[in-house]
């Protein structure tokens, strides 16, 4: 591997470019029009232009992006997420035309996009998953007996759902009859597909998920994890590592699980599994990410290491024989978007008139924007991660509220004082939360 | 207006900060302009150590084989942003970064004259097969649908079409060289 | 239109912040465009969230004990920074934070007014002891080593002498308070 | 402690602050009417302007700064590096006024002061010195009988000399009258003080030194070593953590000695003993630095600590029971200097028109700069700290230069164009470089 596309933008293209630059590769920045003037173009060694603003018509072009690796002679493509990330045709592609994807192969990004086949491997190979139906319900009254099996509440589930519809909470078995059909009825008018299956509710769930790393040859490791709870329409807002409520012995379990889960499947790259925490602290798997995560840098601290590094390393056919080794104090990661948390977090693109970044001990910024940078309205409202490290939690929360103190962007509206009243939040610093979290929580636009 | 008065004037709007000033009286008129801070607009790096922006690569070389016989699967339509009115609005379409040698021509256009823009990210071919003629030089006329050259993506050669009638004033780039979206390729006059 | 009009509407323009502003009148028109950026070229940090500058801590207590009977032993003279013209150019040396509600007297100085102003940082106090007189009340007229206040610092009192002959215009600092270097205590009328 | 005000400015005033921030304290900067705009004064609690540009009117007055304390309810004050920071004087006023003074007794920083005391007690504590004349010489014959004893080359110095004025290199018995009458009659009439003293001469030695911490009740630690040969006119321009040639071995030697002599004075606070190292690796003292040290961030980066945090503590009575643990990677640091390499790095001052720091993993900025800051002429041209940690030297390097290639800096000169080109120098990759390095590298300005 001599040289890397980024098929990528933003700061994750950044990230990458600069890892492959400690690395000794060379890289290739590909953009549309409305990212002439990003960061990462000026980074990176070679840059092409692929296409206009529209994500369609540029991103997310496979043949565009081979297109620009072939003309400037690029061995690897790394996908960074989002966009092409998960997009197994693309992996097929590349591997087609000879150059290395950076990521898992077509089939375990296929196998993992599908959330019911995705939760049947997982569970062959030993994951606990959310018990439920196996498959499509054949009836209501198998339902019902299922629900009275597994306990209330459960979730009666359109098999060709999502986005919140055909999906039913189901609280006690008289409401069962009831919801169920409301829920099927729902599906078949929206997806013209009634088939049903079921799933136990798990209650106020802690969103966690633990980062991996396999070769593809069966070795897999484990970073431990990070709590995600944080979170606003499954947007994720705030993410940290450690957990407060994962021990060495739920790390251990939750860790071991995981790892087996990937080992099973083989996989390849950097890999993220999530899984919802219970009160209890039962864990059960929800999805395998098969990309990076906007949400690594958190597992970086505390490992102390380049995780995109490692995954060039098993894309260039490194064996994965690092092992787990104790996480080292404590790091938090607010994501700073360029959205009005006064106005329901609506986005505010514009030009940034003023950009100081925060510095010092234990602060990182992974940011692709700067003074003068205008916020193209065609991509997400993400314009900077603030990461701080510090030996405990609490230190963590105080580096990260003098951080954002000295944190200026003028002339787009962010979410900077969202995040300094939620790290003021007696719930989150006593670490009690769930994803419920955002459903009472209050931005209070005046403070 | 006297000019003590613009020198008045003048001294005034530096001052001010603005960027730009206009005034017009009878039959007089003044423009008065400052780039200070206009530049704060752009970002204002200085030049990268290592070149970048694809046209400024030195490195870049021919594709290793030439094509043995293209063989046109996919048209390609030429696209829409190849005719925008001769005027400096053509520039909105092309990135700020984009410093083709080309795009200085940009501005330079003459009023009837149009540029044909690289609808995708390619090599550019003049002719069909090495052993042919090109599809079309400089002077001649060509009409709507005409092939003006071949750009070959993922081994797929991708003819462009002419869209509006005119004759080749340009050629803007060589035979076999790599192209980007939106890169200009021929300069089109139309009158 | 006159320059003094165009000077109103050239410094309306850039206070406003707005990018482009045109006015015709009958054979008259004026264009005046501005960069968004001009304010880049001062530092344009939003307000931190915590207070700063001195004057507007709003935590700030007079010394806890006040002085039992002070003993001038280190007489400090007015500052030379205290005499500039009543022009704009006071502010010159006044630094750039320094926010007290003196700073806005300082533009409003009238033709024969001057500022004399703290030449050390330390606790104001109007008067030698508690149960005396002020050295002055506004409306006095002082001459040259008259002793204006007292500064407190380090337990020494430093009394501050008046270095050029007027009339106490306004006090403004109130006694006990803590003041700054280059703090605005007095406006003196030298009329 | 409750609120803490920085006697100081710049990069350093704004570190404290962070950390002062961090612990719950307050703070209170000081201000000449020349940094009204700096960071230090906005990011503090408090400001209070002290007087005039000029440093002898505001940062060098004790009596300005102690008023300052007063009228604030400062109770303790953090002296920074330079200004007043080794001024023993100040120390015993801020003592005298009931403020906690930051940093060693008035009588450590005394006695650490006056070269030839500092040595004698160092000796007398079992930390290896040059080897040299007991005091003044009695005469040229005394000083030539002791110098065929420690063996050539030798250096006779005034007693009162400085500037290296009233000093001579002796490399052999032959030139040694003619040479000690040169320094004794040039010291006589530089400084009207003709006595004279001898030292052996390390030859082509490096600049290593190691940091401390003392509680002054008798514990001592040490962080390691810090390696400052890059050096012009005694200036350091980069430095590193660990020292590319000290090894487990002599890295437990030198800290045990440095531990030793700090201990002996019954040290308290945080501070640097500076050791001269040769080829053999023998290393001599040669100054204690009473105070915290420009570069200690490459300290901090390697053992995962705020230093300025445990300088605080101890001030506040903590006892130091924290022992030495293995140095973390590695971490550079190079000094952003508002300097014309191309023009014997003479400063230039003016207004930053852009600036744009570096980011990402192991990268950290201290800074008090930003776009349309004005650096004052007043003072030292250091206008931003580059810190970088990574796994290896090899790595941090890269690092560094992916770092210094990302920093924008518009409107003056600046020495980041010198560290480029020393990073890629095949000596200073190599790690071999004394303190004579910066007499041959040479800077090209049109490379």
């Amino acid at each position: 591997m001599k040289k890397v596309l980024i098929a990528n933008r933003g700061e994750i293209a950044l990230r990458i470019i600069r890892t492959c630059h400690e690395m000794g590769l060379r890289t290739v920045a590909v953009y549309s029009t409305a990212d002439a003037d990003s960061l990462h173009v000026r980074f990176a060694d070679e840059a092409v232009c692929i296409g206009p603003p529209s994500s369609g018509e540029s991103y997310l072009r496979p043949d565009r992006i081979i297109a620009a690796a072939e003309v400037t002679g690029a061995d690897a493509i790394h996908p960074g997420y989002g966009f092409l990330s998960e997009n197994a045709e693309f992996s097929q592609i590349c591997s087609d035309h000879d150059i290395t994807f950076i990521g898992p192969r077509a089939e375990t990004i296929r196998m993992m996009g599908e959330k019911s086949r995705a939760k049947k491997t997982m569970a062959e190979a030993g994951v606990p998953v959310v018990p439920g139906s196996d498959g499509i319900l054949a009836s209501m009254e198998e339902g019902k007996r299922l629900a009275n099996e597994i306990g209330y509440p459960v979730m009666v589930k359109a098999s060709a759902g999502g986005g919140g519809r055909g999906m039913r909470l189901v609280r006690d078995p008289e409401n069962f009859e009831q919801r169920y059909e409301g829920a099927r009825s729902e599906a078949d008018a929206a997806f013209g597909n009634p088939d049903m299956y079921l799933e136990k509710c798990v209650m106020n769930p802690r969103h966690i998920e633990i980062q991996l790393l396999g070769d593809g040859n069966g070795n897999v490791m484990h970073y431990g994890e990070r709590e995600c709870s944080i979170q606003r329409r499954h947007q994720k807002l705030l993410e940290e590592a450690p957990s407060p409520i994962v021990d060495d012995d739920l790390r251990t379990r939750m860790g071991e699980a995981a790892t087996q889960g990937a080992a099973a499947i083989n996989y390849a790259g950097a890999g993220t599994i999530e899984f919802l925490v219970d009160a209890e602290k039962n864990f059960y798997f929800m999805e395998m990410n098969t990309r990076i995560q906007v949400e690594h840098p958190v597992t970086e601290e505390v490992t102390d290491c380049d995780i995109i590094e490692h995954q060039i390393q098993v894309a260039m056919g490194e064996t994965v024989t690092r092992t787990e080794s104790p996480l080292r104090g404590h790091s938090i990661e607010c994501r700073i978007n360029a959205e009005d948390p006064a106005r329901k977090f609506s986005p505010s693109p514009g030009t940034i008139t003023a950009f100081h970044q925060p510095g010092g001990l234990g602060v990182r910024v992974d940011t692709h924007a700067y003074t003068g940078y205008r916020i193209p309205p065609h991509y997400d409202s993400m314009i900077a991660k603030l990461i701080v490290h510090a030996d405990t939690r609490e230190r963590a929360i105080k580096r990260m509220k003098r951080a954002l103190d000295e944190f200026v962007i003028e002339g787009v509206k962010t979410t900077i004082p969202f995040h300094q009243q939620l790290l003021e939040n007696e719930d989150f610093k006593a670490g009690t939360f769930d994803t419920q979290f955002m459903e009472t929580f209050t931005f209070d636009p005046d403070a | 207006m006297k000019l003590s008065k613009i020198q008045e004037l003048l001294q005034m709007v530096a001052e001010s900060g603005v960027a730009e000033v206009e005034v017009e009286e009878d039959d007089f008129k003044i423009t008065i302009r400052q780039n200070g801070p206009t530049v704060m607009m752009q970002p204002s790096y200085s030049p990268p150590m290592h070149g970048y922006g694809m046209p400024q690569q030195p490195q870049y070389a021919p594709q290793p084989q030439q094509p043995q016989a293209p063989q046109p699967q996919q048209p390609v339509p030429a696209p829409e942003t190849s005719a925008p009115a001769a005027s400096p609005s053509t520039s909105d379409s092309a990135p700020a970064s984009d410093t083709t040698g080309a795009e200085a021509d940009d501005g330079e256009l003459g009023a009837n004259e149009i540029l044909v823009k690289a609808p995708i990210v390619g090599t550019f071919y003049r002719a069909p097969s090495p052993d042919s003629d090109p599809f079309i030089a400089e002077g001649d006329r060509v009409g709507e649908g005409d092939v003006l050259c071949i750009i070959e993506a993922m081994k797929l050669m991708n003819e462009i079409e002419c869209e509006t009638p005119g004759v080749i004033k340009e050629i803007l780039v060589e035979d076999a060289e790599p192209v980007e979206f939106d890169q200009p390729l021929f300069i089109v006059d139309q009158s």
